[in-house]
């Protein structure tokens, strides 16, 4: 399998059509799952299962992604469950970006992954690994999807499956944050979401994806703000608030699913949706002309403010986390809400930057947890000293978050400053402004505290060594790319550009 | 013609008679509180209604009805009672009013359909008019049958006997299943 | 000379088979005849609706009568997809039944207890095949009386109490419907429903008809436990055998809902439901059925009971699909015929499982016990998504046509009653999950084994059918849609 | 009652009559009221008589549970029987007249076969049910 | 006025008697005084086809010399199979009485649910 991949890649010779390659790269996580379950009785097979399964699915990703710029647009349907709606698969500009960083990152925080699992002595990995895969294969069926349908179909799908993964520990905490989390998120997709999906085929007979939207044209502008409003609060993936509170309640899960499905996988596929909707079911012009957004954008800056303010008070470094991702996630929807090209570029470009900034975060969040138990930031005096290449990689992150070169997320902060620009909403960008100092304001401090601050009793750790290697290795990877992504942003730019429409 | 008046006055005069027993007798039924006479009660409205049936020209549901509603029913609901022991109902210990107001409801309703119903008797109503002709004008050659009523139940409508037949025959494998422990063992060997 | 007869077998087979099975020596033998029975059923009610499914209408005169002074047989697609959903069912749930059966009926009563169960299916077979309305009635009473006595079959003493109060519910109820039969009787002079729709047509303004039509409603409503008619559901599914729940609950009551669409719809018409206020009706008793019954099941503490409860909302969808009156809503409704047939098969089963190993149904007795029978907790699991109406299972298929059809009638208010009721379904099903699968394994408990493998398959067949179906919906949807339109339902218009 | 002499005589020689009546009442429904379902209730009542003076063993020595189960079941096949015969002449289910090249006598053969099956199974059933009952023991 | 109530005394008592048998089911909690009650419901019913099948100055439907005006033999059919369905529910009724007796040792509606409250 791998040495096919590897031809591919090499382009010598295709052994696979575009459209086995799609489907492979969309199912092959739930037959690894498979394989992970039937290895569950020897874990170091199982751990093997995981990292081929892994390595594989990230090649083929980079393999449709070099057809893509080939010029190949592979599409498949699987199935019509209703009569005009069919289970799709398409490749197209947004979907590869998403593709690329889900998978990639899967490979690395499958790395980690084993470190911290092991390290911190979890119960029950087989399913955990197994459900894992199961995540991120309808994380690539959200990105690959064809259609709305086929978009909620996956999305729904991961909402199942990472109920487990919350609620992995059991306890009765576990248990009532993985409710919040299932509830909140099934609650808003079937009411609301669903609801505007049906409205949407009702006006138009049609959810595909089309350039310029389907709606255009066909709807009462009056009503488009409504309909849009039941998109961005129905995909409550996204956390806009005040449907936020899932996230948070989510952390409660084991590291190395806050840091990817939470920080990446999940929470990208609702901004995910929200572009997806905006670019072609809307369609940026539709819109703007009938200002469907401008009281919606108000619901973004609030989430980025409010939930920047919020992270500040939080001790938790998790949920200081959480917060700041939920004001992150609304730095991509705010750049959908703009409907102009630049945001919309600088909204696809936050989804990467962001994602490997956050995932280095919560892998040092985790690394702490596993080396040091510790989860409070103001215990955390002086641990860096104990643990630098942990809280190296949490500047590293920090920084990239706040937005400053020379690291990735200085990039897609600058286009949605120029997006505000752009269309002249100088408040926006005050507001985007006022975050990223807010930013600094509650993620500096970690690594500060943990270089320069003291510990509670003035000794300085003997016993507190740094994680286990797998856990840094991934650490190490993720802060390189933060610092690559700023001076290689080709890629993903391309693509996000691409998508935005601005050829 | 005057001797046909007559009867249709003499029977008229039955029909009111029997109509009125029967009236009184249902009131009692409601009222009485002792199971037996409750039973000994209903014997006698089935009887009641097999006399007004013949009245009503329909011999045959007169001859069931007796036999059935006076007969057999009344022979099970005795055993019943010889089984359960229990001559006296118990006195309610509130007076329910929602039943009442949905008899009231209901029969309301009753009144108001029946208000536009072909008048008692008609000869021209459709019932008397559509599907019936046939049977009182073809069954005698068509089945070689004199009684209508055997011709349309046991011939034209004779997948509804048969359905009548699997009734009972449910009812009989029910009751058996219910409470006839002994009647189960099929014969003296299975005796598990 | 077999082709032309195969309608009326579908029938005659159950019939003839139930005698010889009740004079059958008790054991195994019982069970292969109904089996074998059951499974002849399914193949020719398939090839029925083979022959139907593009609008041909099937035309059976029994006893050589030609109606409406005989009794005919009548079968369109609608006739024909309600046959093959009760016969399915019927050949899917008596592999499971051996075991099942075996342990929780006495031996010296099996083969009784086959017959008693090929009746029922012989009543309602005979439903969804006849043309006329007073044989409906006698194959109705057929499927009551057996019912009542299959559930009074139940090990608990509260088994006949259920039966007792379903017995004269029901009975209540086939006395109301043989009223509303012979008001619409006096005033058109015949029992076949073709030639009743079209005699009625020019009286529909009567006031007996008016009256006859509300009694024929509410007998079929107390059939259907359309709410507020629904008290002897619970118990009559909680108590009875796991075999019984299992087919009663996937069958009975939707045979309920095809006669209350024939009738409403096939014998009187489209255009009398508009002119009264039977919609409005319908749409106001689905509201408080879908909302109140999900919300009852909410604070069930026993699975059977809750998944009773939670039958009632279901069929209360299903009433609201008539209520809308649109050849939308009819197609919604009798896709979710089939798909809670599914639904509630594959569930009842995992409970009959369930109630195989553990002795009861009750949630104390289920701490944990998803981990030790992980394929039964799977298939509630499975099926509850279907229920809920998760994409990619066939609830969701339903569950998106009501909510067209809602939406295409401009009821915005129906339409978020139905997601709502899809969002309590979420909670109810969630309790069973996370009670079979979060709480811990009480210490006290001895260890479970998996149930057998005769329980697993036929569950697993139901659970794979509620994916299948909710992919591939050719049979599902075109039937139903062809069904409706036949039922002479105009499509929806201002 | 077993031991009233009186009873016992008359019950003797009211129990033939009876029987007669039924089987009169059976095959006299062509042309007055009256046919199998009647006639199988009359005769069963006459059992139910015979029943109540002799008691039930002796009874259920002359009719054993499981002879009345047979017949029972026998009665519904004698009925759905003649329509499957008629099925196989080529005839619709229960269409007498392919019973006989005269449709007439067909119907006639039909109609007696059928009101047959009635009587067996009507009273079996009476019977079997009125044993259950009185042969529950009293609780 | 006078026309109306000739022509539906008839029926007007047939309801009430219904409405009696009806009211006896619904209203009361023994068990056997139910399937009593809906015995009258039904026979009353049984009354409500005859009274339709009823030709004034007719006679029985069987087909002899000098008459010409005949009843309907349709409803008399109906409900020759209606009475078996009645007496059929009876018999099963009255079975599970029994039954319920001996289960419980009542059969008073309210005792019996008290007693499966209390467990």
């Amino acid at each position: 399998m791998l040495l096919i991949l590897l031809q591919d890649y090499s382009g010598s010779r295709r052994t696979m059509s575009d459209q086995q390659l799609l489907l492979i790269a969309v199912l092959l996580p739930f037959a690894g799952a498979i394989g992970i379950m039937l290895c569950g009785r020897r874990p170091d097979l199982r751990e093997a299962v995981t990292l081929t399964t892994a390595a594989t699915v990230c090649l083929v990703v980079i393999n449709i992604y070099l057809r893509f710029l080939d010029g190949a647009h592979p599409a498949v349907d699987i199935a019509e469950p209703l009569p005009g709606l069919s289970i799709r698969f398409e490749v197209e500009s947004l979907g590869i970006l998403f593709a690329l960083v889900a998978s990639t990152l899967w490979l690395i925080t499958s790395i980690y992954a084993i470190g911290y699992m092991r390290g911190h002595h979890e119960l029950n990995q087989t399913r955990f690994y197994a459900l894992f895969a199961v995540a991120i294969g309808s994380t690539l069926g959200v990105a690959f999807a064809g259609n709305l349908l086929s978009l909620f179909l996956w999305y729904e799908i991961l909402t199942i499956a990472t109920y487990p993964l919350v609620a992995h520990a059991g306890t009765d905490e576990a248990r009532r944050g993985a409710r919040t989390y299932v509830g909140i998120l099934l609650a808003t997709s079937i009411v609301l979401q669903l609801l505007a999906i049906l409205i949407t085929y009702t006006i138009t007979g049609s959810l595909d994806f089309r350039e310029g939207g389907i709606l255009a044209g066909k709807l009462d502008p009056a009503w488009a703000g409504l309909l849009y409003a039941l998109f961005i609060f129905g995909i409550g993936k996204a956390a806009v608030m005040p449907f936020h509170r899932w996230l948070p309640a989510a952390m409660v899960a084991p590291t190395p699913v806050s840091a990817l499905l939470h920080a990446v996988a999940v929470v990208k596929a609702g901004v995910f949706a929200v572009l997806k909707v905006t670019i072609y079911i809307f369609g940026t012009d539709f819109i703007t002309n009938s200002g469907a957004n401008d009281w919606l954008i108000w619901f973004a800056g609030g989430t980025i403010l409010l939930a920047s303010v919020i992270a500040m008070t939080k001790d938790n470094l998790k949920l200081r986390l959480a917060y700041s991702t939920i004001s992150q996630l609304s730095y991509v929807v705010l750049g959908a809400l703009l409907a102009t090209n630049i945001g919309l570029l600088g909204g696809a470009l936050h989804i990467s930057m962001h994602a490997f900034a956050k995932i280095t975060l919560f892998f040092a969040a985790g690394a702490i947890l596993v080396a040091a138990n510790k989860s409070e930031v103001s215990d955390m005096g002086g641990l860096g000293r104990a643990m630098p290449i942990t809280f190296g990689a949490f500047l590293i992150g920090s920084l990239s978050i706040i937005g400053l070169p020379p690291f990735g997320g200085m990039w897609s902060k600058w286009y949605l400053g120029l997006g505000t620009v752009e269309s002249g909403q100088w408040l926006l960008l005050s507001v985007l402004l006022i975050s990223s100092l807010l930013n600094i304001a509650y993620l500096l401090p970690v690594s500060v505290k943990g270089f320069f601050g003291k510990t509670r009793d003035g000794t300085t750790y003997t016993r507190i060594k740094e994680a286990p290697a797998s856990c840094l290795i991934a650490m190490i990877i993720t802060s390189l790319a933060c610092v690559l992504l700023f001076f290689y942003p080709d890629t993903f730019y391309e693509l996000a550009l691409n998508a935005a429409g601005g050829k | 013609m005057k001797n046909i008046t007559v009867t249709v006055l003499i029977d008229t005069l039955i029909d009111i008679t029997l109509l009125a027993f029967l009236a009184i007798t249902a009131i009692a039924i409601i009222r009485m509180r002792n199971l037996f006479v409750i039973i000994m009660l209903f014997s006698i409205f089935s009887l009641h209604t097999a006399g007004l049936f013949v009245v009503m020209d329909a011999a045959d549901v007169a001859f069931t009805e007796a036999a059935v509603g006076a007969g057999i029913s009344t022979v099970l609901m005795l055993a019943t009672l010889a089984l359960t022991k229990n001559h006296e109902e118990k006195r309610p210990a509130h007076h329910a009013r929602l039943p009442l107001l949905v008899v009231l409801i209901t029969g309301g309703a009753l009144v108001y359909g029946t208000y536009d119903i072909p008048s008692f008797g008609d000869p021209i109503s459709p019932a008397q008019q559509h599907v019936k002709p046939r049977y009182i004008e073809h069954s005698l050659e068509e089945t070689g049958v004199a009684n209508t009523v055997t011709a349309v139940l046991a011939s034209y409508r004779g997948y509804d006997t048969l359905g009548e037949v699997t009734v009972i025959f449910t009812t009989g494998i029910g009751v058996i299943l219910l409470i006839g422990g002994r009647l189960l063992r099929r014969n003296k060997q299975e005796d598990d | 000379m077999i082709e032309q007869n195969l309608s009326l077998l579908l029938v005659v087979i159950p019939l003839l088979s139930a005698p010889v099975t009740a004079m059958l020596p008790n054991g195994r033998m019982p069970w292969l005849l109904t089996l074998t029975a059951s499974w002849t059923c399914l193949l020719i009610a398939g090839w029925q609706l083979s022959v139907v499914i593009d609008g041909n209408v099937i035309s059976y005169e029994l006893g050589g009568w030609a109606p409406p002074w005989g009794i005919e047989y009548r079968i369109d697609a609608m006739n024909a997809f309600v046959a093959l959903i009760v016969s399915a069912i019927a050949a899917i749930t008596l592999p499971y039944a051996l075991l099942s059966v075996e342990k929780e009926i006495p031996r010296q009563q099996t083969s009784l207890f086959y017959a008693t169960f090929l009746l029922c299916l012989v009543g309602l077979l005979g439903i969804a095949q006849t043309g006329d309305v007073f044989n409906l009635f006698v194959f109705l009473e057929i499927s009551s009386l057996s019912s009542y006595v299959l559930i009074a079959m139940g090990e608990q003493r509260r088994a006949l109490t259920s039966a007792y109060q379903y017995l004269i519910m029901g009975s209540v109820g086939a006395t109301f419907l043989l009223i509303g039969i012979g008001l619409v009787y006096v005033e058109t002079g015949t029992l076949n429903m073709v030639d009743l729709n079209q005699r009625l047509h020019p009286i529909l303004d009567h006031q007996t008809v008016h009256t006859g039509f509300a009694f024929i409603v509410v007998g079929i409503a107390l059939k259907l436990a359309l709410f507020p008619l629904h008290l002897w559901l619970p118990n009559a599914y909680k108590y009875s055998p796991s075999v019984i729940s299992v087919f009663l609950a996937a069958t009975a009551t939707k045979v309920a809902v095809y006669i209350m669409l024939r009738m409403v719809f096939g014998v009187f018409s489209n255009d009398f439901v508009r002119i009264t206020p039977t919609d409005h009706m319908f749409l106001l008793l689905g509201v408080f059925g879908v909302i109140l019954a999900s919300v009852a099941a909410i604070y069930q503490t026993d699975v059977k009971r809750l998944l009773a409860y939670s039958s009632i909302a279901q069929v209360s969808y299903m009433v609201l699909g008539m209520g809308l009156a649109s050849v939308l809503g009819i197609t919604a409704t009798l896709v979710h015929v089939f798909n809670h047939a599914l639904m509630k098969g594959a569930l009842f089963m995992a409970c009959g499982a369930l109630v195989y190993r553990v002795g009861s149904s009750r949630f104390e007795k289920l701490d944990g016990l998803g981990r030790q029978m992980p394929w039964t907790f799977t298939a509630i699991f499975i099926t509850g998504l279907s229920l809920v109406g998760i994409p990619g299972t066939a609830g969701f298929i339903s569950k998106w046509y009501f909510v067209l059809a809602a939406l295409e009638h401009q009821s915005w208010l129906i339409a978020l009653v139905i997601l709502l009721g899809s969002l309590l379904a979420v909670v109810y099903m969630w309790k069973i999950v996370e009670v079979m699968f979060f709480r811990p394994v009480p210490d006290s408990a001895q260890s479970v084994k998996e149930a057998p493998v005769s329980l697993l398959v036929p569950m697993w067949v139901l659970v794979i059918a509620n994916i299948y179906f909710g992919f591939n919906t050719e049979l599902t949807v075109n039937v139903a849609d062809s069904a409706a339109r036949l039922l002479g339902v105009a499509a929806y218009h201002e | 009652m077993k031991h009233n002499l009186i009873l016992r005589v008359i019950a003797k020689y009211l129990f033939p009559v009876i029987a007669l009546f039924a089987f009169y009442v059976q095959f006299h429904g062509d042309y007055g009221p009256g046919g199998g379902f009647q006639a199988g209730v009359i005769l069963s009542v006459a059992f139910i008589l015979y029943t109540l003076v002799f008691g039930l063993e002796t009874a259920e020595q002359i009719l054993p549970p499981h002879v009345l189960r047979i017949l029972a079941c026998t009665g519904v096949l004698i009925y759905a029987g003649t329509g499957v015969a008629t099925m196989l002449m080529g005839g619709n289910f229960l269409d007498y007249n392919f019973l006989s090249l005269n449709p007439v006598e067909g119907q006639h053969i039909g109609i007696m076969l059928i009101e047959l099956g009635v009587g067996i199974t009507v009273s079996a059933i009476m019977l079997m049910i009125f044993f259950a009952f009185t042969g529950r023991e009293r609780s | 006025m006078i026309d109306i109530i000739v022509g539906h005394y008839n029926y007007w008592v047939v309801i009430f008697l219904m409405m009696a048998g009806f009211y006896t089911v619904i209203s009361h909690g023994n068990l056997i005084k139910k399937i009593a009650g809906l015995n009258i419901f039904q026979t009353s019913v049984f009354l409500l086809y005859i009274s339709i099948g009823y030709v004034s100055e007719g006679t029985t439907p069987i087909i002899a010399e000098g008459f010409t005006r005949y009843s309907n033999p349709l409803p008399h059919a109906m409900i020759l199979t209606a009475i078996v369905v009645g007496v059929s529910t009876t018999a099963l009724g009255l079975a599970l009485v029994v039954r319920i007796k001996e289960a419980y040792g009542s059969i008073e509606e309210d005792e019996i649910h008290d007693q499966d409250k209390s467990l």
